[in-house]
């Protein structure tokens, strides 16, 4: 059998939670940049992307579940559109503080619907069990790889957009200083639009890795592990994607090895430890350079 | 017209008597609501069988919801409003999550109180005057667990010698370790490993990994459904060859349903034995297909038969009050719960049977579905367990425990 | 020769590559203006924060008389004399005029919890005189009528006003002036100007960061120029406008 | 003793308990209301306090059966209660200062945050410890002082004159300290850190005092609450307990002292009362079964039907209100929209 003990073993479970850390991380990020504020209600989109998979793969069991997980991508990625702008544009002049505490708001309003609707029990997805294969050394099952390679597909695609379009410009430029973007002439309202969308949508999706590696969940998870994805966003510098990335594999790796070595009762305060060590002393973040 | 006119505590239709109310203190918000969602209808079902027979005394049942949230300031507010507001004539709750915040005021209004869940061992010495409760203690339950893993007989595997204690840090859990590894060690067996982990966590692969090293013959897995499905599942991928022993929480064909065979098949389960004469009269099968119908279930759901119970004690305690002094009150339906179960009575197996031997000024003794509902000093019950193994998506009887076994 | 009150030797602040104060001296001669002039980016707001301790210098030291101010809390270095303004003020608008000036003074027993509890008398003799204090200034820079507006309604030149007067409330030995007239209407211009010749007359030290290089050369006794960071010169203002490195830095353009 | 009987018996609970949140808002409003701290883990100091007023007060663990705690100080009631108290509000103290020490400095966003991840942390903590706290079990034999010689009933009234008397005093104290220069430079801080450091006030240190006095008050409200419900479990403790405060202050005004208080009862009044949805619907139905109940049970009909769906519509009023009061009236019911200007302007 793998020798599922060891470091490595840890290292290889804390990278396959960073590639759901990742997505959520990155997503959070992207948004920051643009809206100056840190969105509490962001672990929603996380439990809203995982339950209307649920919910399609309940109602069409015909359908193929990437395709149900596309569905639910857009259309939390719009859902984010809409929720921007009934709550947090009409009040984007006002300081990150108003926005901020209406974030708790919309958080309760966003779960608790979810809640109204699904109610309470846990769910899982229709995703095979299977045993881990040995792969250099390491216990890992194919639907483990599978969500490493879609988180990793998923953030060559974010690099893509950032890196080789129009829009990835525009969006680091008003990430930066959305009123001198203004004064620039770029449309911001819109570039605002389309980086919920994208952020929405990542969040969707690592809503849905996590479910299914950590199946069944229940509606209210995504509150739980938003202070996961603040610390890998924090470690990484808020407003830096590539940051996010690092922070994310780091948080994965402290949780997993933490659990490991010293005791799984503690997983979460091993994130948390790690998150207010970096906000006393580089609240910037680990990563070099602006982006 | 207000169209919530005479909205709270309204005296209901014109003319017939005030309505005798009845409280079920349950959570129905927050992770345990599906308590609520178990308990409330079977409540329901029995108190509207009840009206249809004309109620008690002429006065119609009202039952009303008093929600815990399975918090204590939460569980108090919602007592106090079922005690005063309402003014209930009996309870039926409340969880062993919020008992202890909530006990004082049972016992300061002499407020009678039928538990149908709370199993928790800080319960075993404290009822008995006003509380009971139609769940047997986890004590019972866990000294069963323990024998069942000890013979061969009742669990059809064969007599474990090492065991697992892996237990979730909840009350409603932890309240099942001691009666288990004390019960195991005098039945000869040795626990090799304690692993306490924290509920609704992500994944709980480090658990699984210090399980594997303790490698126990058999793990005692006392946890929700959710989580006992994520550590199975972990454990099968760890290669773990051991068996398990879950608790009444798990013995059921919804957990089955969220797993898949590969890693349930063989483990043992635990419920409350269908008490054989409910069975043999055909009682049990026609109670599942009432409240399946009733509630809309596809299966008996965990603790329906501890509330059917739980109702029926309570409103023929409440008749019993009605026919001695012509009125219903408090104090003398609290002594009454134990009256109507009095082992020396003529046995009654449901509410019309008791209230009309009782009208005839008889002595009953009611058994129910759970067992014969003897109550001992504190108000607890004895009942015999069925020990289940799963076998694909469905649960078979390996055995019996009966209480004199323990 | 007036006494030497504050010493800024050697003092250098680099934010990663650019040198923002580069081996700045300054001498501040007690009860003269001093003006600090030098084109945009020149260093002057630096140059004052890191003599307020509010970024700390990478070398140099700033003495006041004979203590050493690097290193301390700017809390410390107001305490120890040093009042400073803000180029865009930093009043508390959600607060009166009166509640902003008497924030400033210094050391009250109503300010720590046992104070305020348990010696109401204390409290209200300071705050008798506190009040009184504040009345004064207030008269003093005519923003007496305002008194119990809320600092959020100011304009621009009355919040000049009221941070001037509110750094007074400390008594500073030496006051650092970050444009007081910026943005100020000529007429609220003048009564500033007025006003902070009547502090020097009666013996008050200031340093000031001015553009208004007229202004400058009218109002101040000593004229130090920044350029890049560095003290390019420094004297009275009729040796400053004749020095050819100066004219050429700076005033050169001034000329055409 | 029947004057506590009926509705007058659930006022008296609900009120008590809306003495305690009352409590809650006053701390919280002194940390975030008057000097800017963005607090997001109150609930730690509810906790600190209540499980030390447990410890020094419960008996020791060799009487109590199947105790897993290690300590328990029996300090005798009722003369002991100010001492359980006292332990209460300094433990709610200590507990802010070492978490305030570390992270006051923080810009606000920061703050919130770390708060938020401290508070979950001590929660962990409290579940994992069982030498400390007895786990999940939790302590159930807290003392309820004078409870044997009063009664049920008369017990109830006197205790919710204790917390009443109790959150009037605090409110005095407090109130005192904010008209006193202390306020004054809590509102400085608040409004610019660099200005009022500029002038000679140690803000580092003044936030810290502001915020370690905060969680001292939610400390005290939890040795009331630990004496009150006798019994102190981890369930109680939960980030929900956080933003119930916060939705309070919002409510009441924040930055206003009076209007804490008055948001805390608002809010408390308001979830106590959604209790009564269902019993009202019931009612409604069966008090006119043909014409109203055929609309009510039409109008549910769509409506999920499972049991978690009507809590669930309370917290999403919750978090509209959150939203509303933010975007609408940011200095709340009785806050001084001058006074607020941390919140922005308004609409």
């Amino acid at each position: 059998m793998v020798d599922l003990s060891g470091l490595a073993q840890a290292l290889t479970f804390g990278l396959i939670e960073a590639s759901v850390i990742a997505l959520g991380a990155v997503g959070l990020t992207l948004s920051y940049g643009v809206t100056r504020f840190i969105n509490f209600a962001y672990g929603e989109f996380l439990a809203w992307g995982a339950f209307t998979v649920v919910f399609l793969v309940a109602i069409a069991p015909a359908l193929p579940l990437p395709l149900a997980v596309a569905v639910a991508v857009v259309a939390v990625g719009f859902m984010g559109v809409a929720v921007s702008g009934a709550f947090f544009e009409p009040i984007a002049d006002r300081g990150g503080l108003p926005l901020l505490i209406t974030s708790i708001g919309v958080a309760f309003v966003l779960r608790y619907l979810l809640v109204a609707i699904a109610s309470t029990d846990a769910r899982s997805l229709p995703v095979p069990l299977q045993r881990p294969v040995e792969w250099m050394g390491v216990g890992l099952t194919p639907v483990q790889a599978v969500v490493i390679g879609v988180a990793a597909l998923a953030m060559l695609a974010i690099h893509g957009v950032l890196q080789y379009t129009t829009l990835g410009t525009v969006m680091r430029a008003t990430s930066g200083n959305r009123e001198l973007a203004t004064v620039a002439g770029i449309d911001t309202e819109a570039v605002v639009r389309r980086t919920w969308v994208i952020s929405a949508g990542a969040a969707a999706l690592a809503g849905v890795l996590y479910t299914v590696l950590y199946a069944p969940v229940r509606p209210t998870f995504g509150f739980g592990y938003l202070i996961i994805i603040f610390a890998a966003t924090l470690l990484g510098g808020i407003g830096r994607p590539y940051g996010a990335m690092l922070g994310a594999v780091l948080i994965g790796v402290t949780i997993s090895v933490g659990s490991a070595y010293l005791s799984p009762a503690y997983d979460q305060a091993y994130a948390f430890i790690v998150l207010v060590v970096v906000l006393l002393v580089r609240p910037e973040g680990i990563r070099r350079g602006t982006f | 017209m207000g169209l919530l006119a005479g909205c709270t505590g309204g005296d209901g239709g014109e003319g017939s008597a005030d309505p005798l109310t009845v409280g079920v203190l349950v959570p129905f918000s927050g992770d345990y609501a599906w308590v609520g969602a178990n308990v409330l209808p079977v409540v329901q079902m029995v108190a509207e069988e009840v009206n249809a027979a004309g109620g008690i005394g002429g006065r119609q049942l009202r039952v009303v919801q008093g929600d815990t949230e399975a918090l204590p300031d939460a569980s108090l507010s919602a007592t106090q409003q079922l005690i005063s507001v309402e003014e209930v004539a009996g309870i039926i709750g409340p969880t062993s999550l919020t008992y202890s915040a909530v006990a004082d005021l049972f016992v300061e209004n002499g407020v009678p109180t039928v538990t149908p869940t709370a199993g928790t061992t800080t319960l075993d010495t404290q009822g008995g005057e006003y509380v009971y409760r139609t769940v047997p203690s986890d004590s019972i339950g866990g000294r069963a667990i323990a024998a069942a893993a000890r013979e061969e007989r009742i669990n059809g595997i064969g007599s474990f010698g090492s065991m697992a204690l892996m237990v979730g840090q909840r009350e409603v859990y932890q309240s099942f370790k001691e009666p288990i590894g004390s019960s195991f060690t005098e039945f000869g067996g040795t626990v090799v490993s304690e692993l306490d982990f924290r509920t609704g966590k992500a994944s709980y692969e480090s658990e699984v990994q210090a399980l594997t090293d303790a490698a126990p013959e058999i793990t005692a897995l006392v946890a929700s459904i959710e989580d006992s499905v994520k550590i199975m599942e972990a454990a099968y991928q760890a290669g773990y060859e051991g068996s398990w022993f879950l608790t009444q929480d798990q013995t059921n064909v919804d957990f089955l349903s969220q797993s898949e065979a590969v890693v349930t098949d063989g483990a043992l389960g635990i419920q409350e034995a269908p008490y054989e004469a409910a069975q043999a009269d055909g009682r049990a099968a026609a109670f599942d297909e009432a409240i399946q119908a009733y509630a809309g279930w596809e299966e008996t759901r965990l603790f329906a038969t501890n509330a059917y119970d739980a109702a029926n004690l309570l409103f023929l305690a409440m008749h019993k009050g009605q026919v001695d002094d012509g009125a219903v009150d408090r104090a003398s339906t609290a002594a009454n719960v134990r009256a109507v179960a009095a082992p020396d009575g003529t046995v009654v197996t449901d509410f019309d049977s008791g209230a009309a031997a009782i009208s005839e000024g008889t002595a009953v003794d009611y058994r129910g579905l759970v067992g014969p509902i003897d109550f001992n000093e504190f108000g607890d019950i004895a009942a015999p367990f069925s020990i289940r193994r799963a076998d694909g998506d469905s649960w078979v009887e390996a055995g019996r425990v009966r209480p004199a076994d323990l | 020769m007036a006494r030497t009150i504050l010493t800024v030797d050697g003092l250098t602040k680099r934010f990663g590559g650019l040198t923002a104060v580069d081996a700045a001296h300054l001498t501040v001669p007690e009860g003269q203006i001093t003006g600090v002039i030098g084109p945009n980016g020149a260093g002057k707001s630096t140059l004052f924060d890191c003599i307020t301790g509010i970024t700390a210098p990478d070398a140099g030291s700033v003495r006041l008389g004979e203590t050493e101010l690097v290193g301390r809390a700017p809390h410390a270095i107001a305490h120890a004399g040093v009042g400073r303004t803000f180029q865009t003020p930093r009043i508390f608008e959600g607060m009166t005029v009166r509640e902003n000036m008497a924030f400033a003074a210094v050391a009250q027993t109503g300010e720590s919890v046992v104070g305020a509890l348990a010696r109401p008398g204390a409290v209200a003799a300071e705050e008798a005189e506190t009040d009184a204090r504040v009345d004064e200034l207030l008269a003093f820079l005519t923003l007496d009528p305002l008194a119990t507006a809320y600092a959020g309604e100011l304009s621009g030149g009355q919040r000049k006003l009221l941070e001037l007067g509110r750094v007074l409330m400390l008594d500073p030995t030496v006051l650092l002036l970050d444009e007081p007239l910026a943005g100020v209407n000529p007429t609220l211009g003048a009564t500033i100007v007025d006003r902070l010749e009547a502090l020097r007359t009666d013996g008050r030290t200031i340093v000031l960061i001015e553009h208004d290089l007229e202004l400058v050369m009218r109002l101040c006794d000593t004229v130090v120029v920044l350029h890049h960071g560095a003290t390019l010169a420094a004297g009275p203002p009729s040796v400053i406008r004749a020095d050819p490195q100066v004219i050429d830095a700076y005033l050169g353009r001034m000329e055409t | 003793m029947a004057i506590v009987t009926g509705w007058v018996a659930f006022v008296v609970t609900v009120a008590t308990i809306a003495c305690i949140y009352g409590l809650l808002t006053i701390g919280l409003n002194l940390q975030f209301g008057f000097t800017g701290l963005l607090n997001f883990g109150h609930v730690a100091f509810f906790a600190a306090g209540a499980y030390t007023a447990a410890i020094v007060s419960m008996p020791p663990p060799g009487t109590v059966p199947g105790a897993r705690y290690m300590i328990g100080l029996a300090v005798p009631m009722p003369a002991g209660l100010l001492l359980t108290l006292a332990a209460a509000t300094l433990m709610g103290g200590v507990l802010a200062a070492l978490i305030g020490v570390s992270a006051i400095r923080l810009e606000s966003h920061y703050l919130a945050i770390a708060t938020f991840a401290l508070a979950g942390i001590f929660y962990d903590v409290l579940v994992n410890e069982r030498w400390l706290t007895n786990g999940t079990f939790g302590m159930t034999q807290v003392p309820k002082p004078l409870r044997a010689t009063l009664g049920a009933d008369a017990w109830a009234l006197a205790y919710l004159l204790f917390a009443a008397a109790t959150l009037a005093v605090v409110y005095l104290l407090v109130g005192r300290l904010l008209e006193a220069p202390f306020g004054r430079v809590l509102r400085g801080v608040r409004e610019s850190t660099a200005a009022a450091e500029m002038l000679g006030k140690d803000t580092d240190r003044i936030k810290l005092v502001a915020f370690s006095l905060g969680g001292a008050i939610a400390g005290l409200a939890g040795g009331v609450y630990a004496h009150y419900i006798g019994s102190v479990v981890t369930g109680q403790f939960v980030a929900g307990v956080t933003f119930t405060v916060w939705a309070a202050l919002l409510l009441g005004g924040v930055a206003s002292h009076r209007g804490a208080v008055v948001g805390a009862f608002i809010l408390v009044a308001f979830q106590q009362s959604t209790r009564f949805i269902t019993t009202a619907y019931d009612a409604a139905v069966a008090a006119f079964p043909d014409t109203l109940g055929v609309v009510l049970t039409a109008l549910a009909a769509p409506l999920p039907g499972h049991p978690a769906f009507l809590p669930s519509v309370r917290f999403m009023i919750i978090g509209l209100l959150f939203i509303l009061v933010i975007r609408f009236r940011p200095a709340g019911v009785l806050g001084d929209p001058q006074e607020v200007t941390v919140m922005g302007s308004e609409e």
